[in-house]
């Protein structure tokens, strides 16, 4: 296998790159489809689209190793393609089908996959950052050699849980590591108003943990910042990571984007992971244009092909409304 | 009254702006009420008019949410503190139960606590588990709170003017799927005191006592079984779940012998469990020809797929199934 | 049935220190139930021999612990969580029904959340306002919780050990003012169903339906009034109020033909109702000589005089006399 | 009137002197009044002493001006005497009196008085932040220009409360003093272990606002650094002062001291806040041992007044069981 070592750069098998690229275009693909049905009224509801974040979700995650787990949030479809979740159960959840992750019954708010260390997207601004303390505890009590990863966004690290989940890793040496993903706005609150720092890895010292800041546009800054607080986190205890990033969409379904101008989205969308990394791929010659594109038709047909799985899936059946409330 | 027919959510924006006219102490807080105009649009436009410090934008914090409005209730100020899904409340309902409600009576009645949470309740929107719930049944069960739902546009405003003038907490329960309903709203002043039910439909053969969305269903329902089989169905609707019209309803009862009370919210622990046994501890009791019938949502939490969602709570086919079986 | 007598706190200790022994998956946070052995001394000596990891002191971060707890469970451990009282339950309970209840449903069942979170409830101790209350409804009204609620040093070790047991969040709700009090607890290993209320006493003229601490004081007045009045009084502890034993209520009242509920909560949205309207829509109805009374706490927050606080919640008198009006 | 004026020391009456130094001596007799009644069984309930700790209450109440507000804790006596109450009405309530603050209703967790801008002693650990941030807002949104002295624990500064309310009141600039008594546990949590920060207040950080840790026996020190922040808070915003202090006493009623030594509390009695000022006003002839002693006599004059006004009060009526749910 080919390797490409550069300053700053990982050190990353081809295959590796080619996963990690494909897993964006899967999420940006994905949602686009999702974007399309939302418009043609096919779903209902609503959903919280990651477009232009993809490399914070899909660097990440790729810098976790297997038995590793994971805990996504509500703009959580890169989450999930990352984490390596079937991209077929994954639209038939969407579509509200019996063969989704959460047999129709979870939408696009809470797709999960405990089984494979996914904790689930979560409604609840928030919400999820103690469930992955709590995963963190576990890992901890069992004595294994696993990291957790939390997703957040900017908003909700204003959240009451955000502090207590913190300070309890930080006292329990947790290994978790808390991601996040600061896309500048909680639906229209920008950051800059919703709190008093520019820079919120400074909430790090309220817990004696490291805390970085990182261009969350550039999937190999993420990965390896990923990898080294992975290190960290199995040792020393919990480690904060807030990653720059932007939503070129709305906030959900329906947003007019009267809280910021469609300069400061265009900047912006000059620094789409995306192209970015192609360049990057294609710049140092680990694929040809040719290669790329062709990855990026296979990443087309897969999505098509899970659609299409979406679309001819059964819907859930009356007694699934009752069913699973209780385990037992 | 007056033939103007605006909508239940612009009734909503009518009060709290009329309020704010009035009275200068009164402000308006929570997430994404600015410029944005709130979750479901119902504050579009008021900041233009009251300014960013009385329509005031919040970080993501609904415990400081309802706790800053606790706050500035009990030194002066009348804030309506806005929760984006009433599914959020729980998040705050420390400061709103042990708090905002105990601390007249805690301290001896030298504490007044003006304030009105307001919060849209309900399923029906594809929004899943925990952005659906109707929740009125843990309001009314704390002591110092005042619960009111709505159901009709007329009701909204009146109440809500009637809410934010009380010098009690209420937490003012808004439905989803009325907020583009249209109905007649006299452009005056009027409130509508929150101690009194009201008759929806006169009637002399069932009493069902619903609130919320279920009115309108309901009442669709009774029209037509009068129409098709010349059954004559009371509607009563308590608007003010805390403190109850127990009489109203006990009085309807009297007159038309059976009771049928139908809910959106989970059916145990809901709250047509206050009002059964209201019915069968008073006297209404001596003059019921049959069991008191309830009608609920299912204990589940609220699924995602569309067919789902809409059988997990009562609707017009189990409302006219059950009145069959009550009359039959 | 064993002759020895310990208190219901030591049966409490007893049930989790034999579960943690069978069971290395099971551990126990919450605040100063280390060295300090919990607020009530619940857990006095099992630090001493189970270590600080798994009998674990938490920072004061109710949601946290509570979520914590949640994502633990989830991820393949049985925590057991304290709540020092019931009454912080609130601060998490975000955490409690939107995340640990409902992960199940909304993931399609692919989750087990198998946890326990153990508060005692109730007044009497002049702790007054924040530190008395009973909020069972508010956990029976959460599917996918299970709220159990036992009134015997003996009911409460097998009831504890099947909550640990379950695979389900279970709500267990502990009395402060029965810690003290002594009752035959076997030796050995025994479990009692999460689904089985318990007769009390067995009766012919009324049937009361109470739980907690309420239980010993009906049977108090019942044994009084069988010797005074030669009355034949029927007392049903649920145990586990959800799920609820319907049919042991339901069979009762239809031998007994009389109902009355008692319970220490607020009245107005208390648990009571749930009874009655389930009574009330039954096969029971038609066998009902009279209204279904409600004894319940005064809908007031619990005063700090000694008083004050003994009259806000059922006492000896008042049962008797609502008894006497049934009966008379 | 002479004023004495040295390095490090404000500037300050001998009046003023006289009043910080009596109110502290009625702090410490009062508890100690308080702690022998509960030992006496002559009071119900439990109760929080702060001995050792008076100069963090008194201290920076001295600080504040006519018209400002405070939050206290359950640890409260000494922010009630601080803020100037009546020892009467508050030794009343302490006995469950009706002429206590609360007419008995709120007991020693409770006290409040809000006519006199006292918000409230708080059951809830961190449940006073919010509030006090809110009563901040109020008074912002009025454009008075008074200060809020918000108090709390170590404890409470791992509640999610504690972070919500700083990150509002840093966005919203307002005029809050957060003043946090590290009395080194939360009950039997040192802080050591319930943060993995030496240095409390770099908490402040996450904020973007001042953040300073300071003598907490040492009453001018926390008098010139509340009035610092006093200054800074009307105009820029929120402030972070630490307390270091330490309690001398259990955490409450019943506390075996199991976690920290004998040795450690000794230590802390050579720092006893009392005596320190007291050696203080004598060395600098401020005033002489015979005017001290008379001061302390009068303090424990003052105390048997309010001791006998107390025991001589009025019970609560019975319907003081139900009034003042409610306001209006
Ligand atoms: C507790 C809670 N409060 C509010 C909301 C409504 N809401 C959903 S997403 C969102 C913004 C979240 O912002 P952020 O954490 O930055 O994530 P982003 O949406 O930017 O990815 C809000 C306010 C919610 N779902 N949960
Ligand atoms: C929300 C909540 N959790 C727990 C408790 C029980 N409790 C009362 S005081 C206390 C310790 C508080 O510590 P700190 O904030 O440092 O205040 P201190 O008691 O030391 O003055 C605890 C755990 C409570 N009253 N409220
Ligand atoms: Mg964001
Ligand atoms: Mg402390």
């Amino acid at each position: 296998m080919t390797k490409e070592k550069r300053a700053g750069k990982p050190d990353l098998s081809v295959d590796k790159l080619q996963d990690m690229y494909i897993k964006m275009l899967y999420t940006r693909k994905f949602e686009e489809k999702v974007a399309y049905f939302f418009s043609r009224g096919m779903v209902h509801g609503t959903t919280h689209l990651c477009i232009g974040q993809e490399a914070s979700a899909i660097g990440a995650i790729a810098a976790l190793e297997e038995g590793d787990w994971m805990a996504a949030t509500h703009r959580g479809h890169g989450h999930t393609i990352g984490k390596g979740l079937d991209l077929k159960p994954m639209m038939a959840e969407l579509l509200g089908k019996s063969t989704g992750f959460c047999r129709g019954k979870g939408g696009s708010m809470h797709i999960a996959d405990i089984t494979k260390g996914h904790l689930g997207a979560n409604g609840i601004v928030g919400g999820g950052i103690p469930i992955a303390t709590g995963a963190g505890l576990s890992v901890k009590l069992r004595g294994e050699e696993k990291a957790v990863l939390c997703f957040f966004g900017d908003g909700a690290i204003n959240q009451g849980t955000f502090h207590e989940s913190l300070n309890m890793a930080s006292v329990w040496n947790l290994p978790v590591i808390y991601l996040c993903e600061n896309n500048q706005y909680g639906m229209s609150m920008s950051q800059k108003r919703a709190t008093n720092v520019d820079d919120l890895s400074l909430r790090a010292h309220s817990y004696g943990i490291p805390g970085v800041r990182i261009d969350g546009n550039d999937i190999f800054t993420v990965y390896e910042t990923v990898k080294t607080a992975r290190e960290h986190v199995l040792k020393q205890g919990p480690y904060l990571i807030i990653a720059e990033t932007y939503r070129f969409m709305g906030h959900s379904k329906s947003d007019a984007n009267k809280y910021r101008t469609k300069d400061e989205i265009n900047q912006w969308k000059e620094k789409d992971p995306i192209p970015r990394m192609r360049r990057y791929l294609e710049e140092r010659k680990i694929f040809s244009a040719a290669e790329l594109d062709a990855i990026e038709q296979k990443a087309t047909a897969d999505i098509e092909e899970a659609v299409e799985y979406a679309r001819t899936s059964p819907d859930p059946v009356p007694e699934d409304l009752i069913n699973d409330v209780y385990a037992g | 009254m007056s033939e103007r027919e605006i909508t239940y959510a612009d009734a909503i924006r009518e009060a709290m702006s009329e309020e704010m006219r009035r009275d200068p102490s009164v402000f308006f807080m929570g997430e994404d009420i600015g410029v944005y105009g709130g979750a479901f649009g119902v504050s579009v436009g008021m900041i233009e008019e009251f300014g960013p410090e009385r329509v005031r934008d919040t970080p993501i914090s609904e415990a400081a949410i309802i706790g800053a409005a606790a706050g500035a209730a009990a030194t002066g100020t009348r804030p309506i503190a806005e929760i984006q899904f009433s599914d959020f409340i729980g998040i705050g309902i420390d400061q709103l139960g042990n708090q905002a409600a105990k601390m007249r009576y805690m301290f001896g009645g030298h504490a007044t606590v003006p304030m009105v949470v307001r919060a849209p309740a309900g399923s029906g929107t594809g929004a899943a588990a925990q952005h659906s719930q109707s929740q009125e049944a843990w309001y009314c069960h704390i002591p110092g709170l005042k619960v009111v739902t709505p159901s009709t546009p007329y009701d909204a405003k009146g109440l809500l003017k009637a809410a934010i003038r009380d010098d009690n907490p209420v937490v003012f329960l808004e439905q989803k799927l009325l907020y583009r309903k249209k109905g007649p709203v006299p452009e005056g002043e009027y409130t509508i005191p929150l101690s009194k039910g009201d008759i929806k439909r006169e009637g002399k053969d069932l009493t069902i006592v619903t609130w919320g969305r279920m009115v309108p269903m309901v009442l669709d329902v009774a029209e037509k079984l009068a129409a098709e089989r010349n059954y004559s169905i009371e509607v009563v609707d308590p608007r003010t779940l805390m403190p109850l019209d127990a009489q109203l309803i006990i009085d309807s009862v009297i007159k038309t012998g059976r009771a049928m009370v139908v809910h959106e919210a989970v059916k145990t622990g809901g709250y047509a469990g206050e009002i059964i046994a209201t019915i069968c501890d008073s006297e209404a009791f001596f003059y019921l020809d049959a069991p008191v019938r309830r009608l609920a949502g299912l204990d589940v939490p609220i699924p995602y797929n569309p067919e789902l969602e809409r059988n997990a709570v009562p609707t017009p086919e189990t409302i006219e199934k059950n009145i069959l079986d009550l009359l039959d």
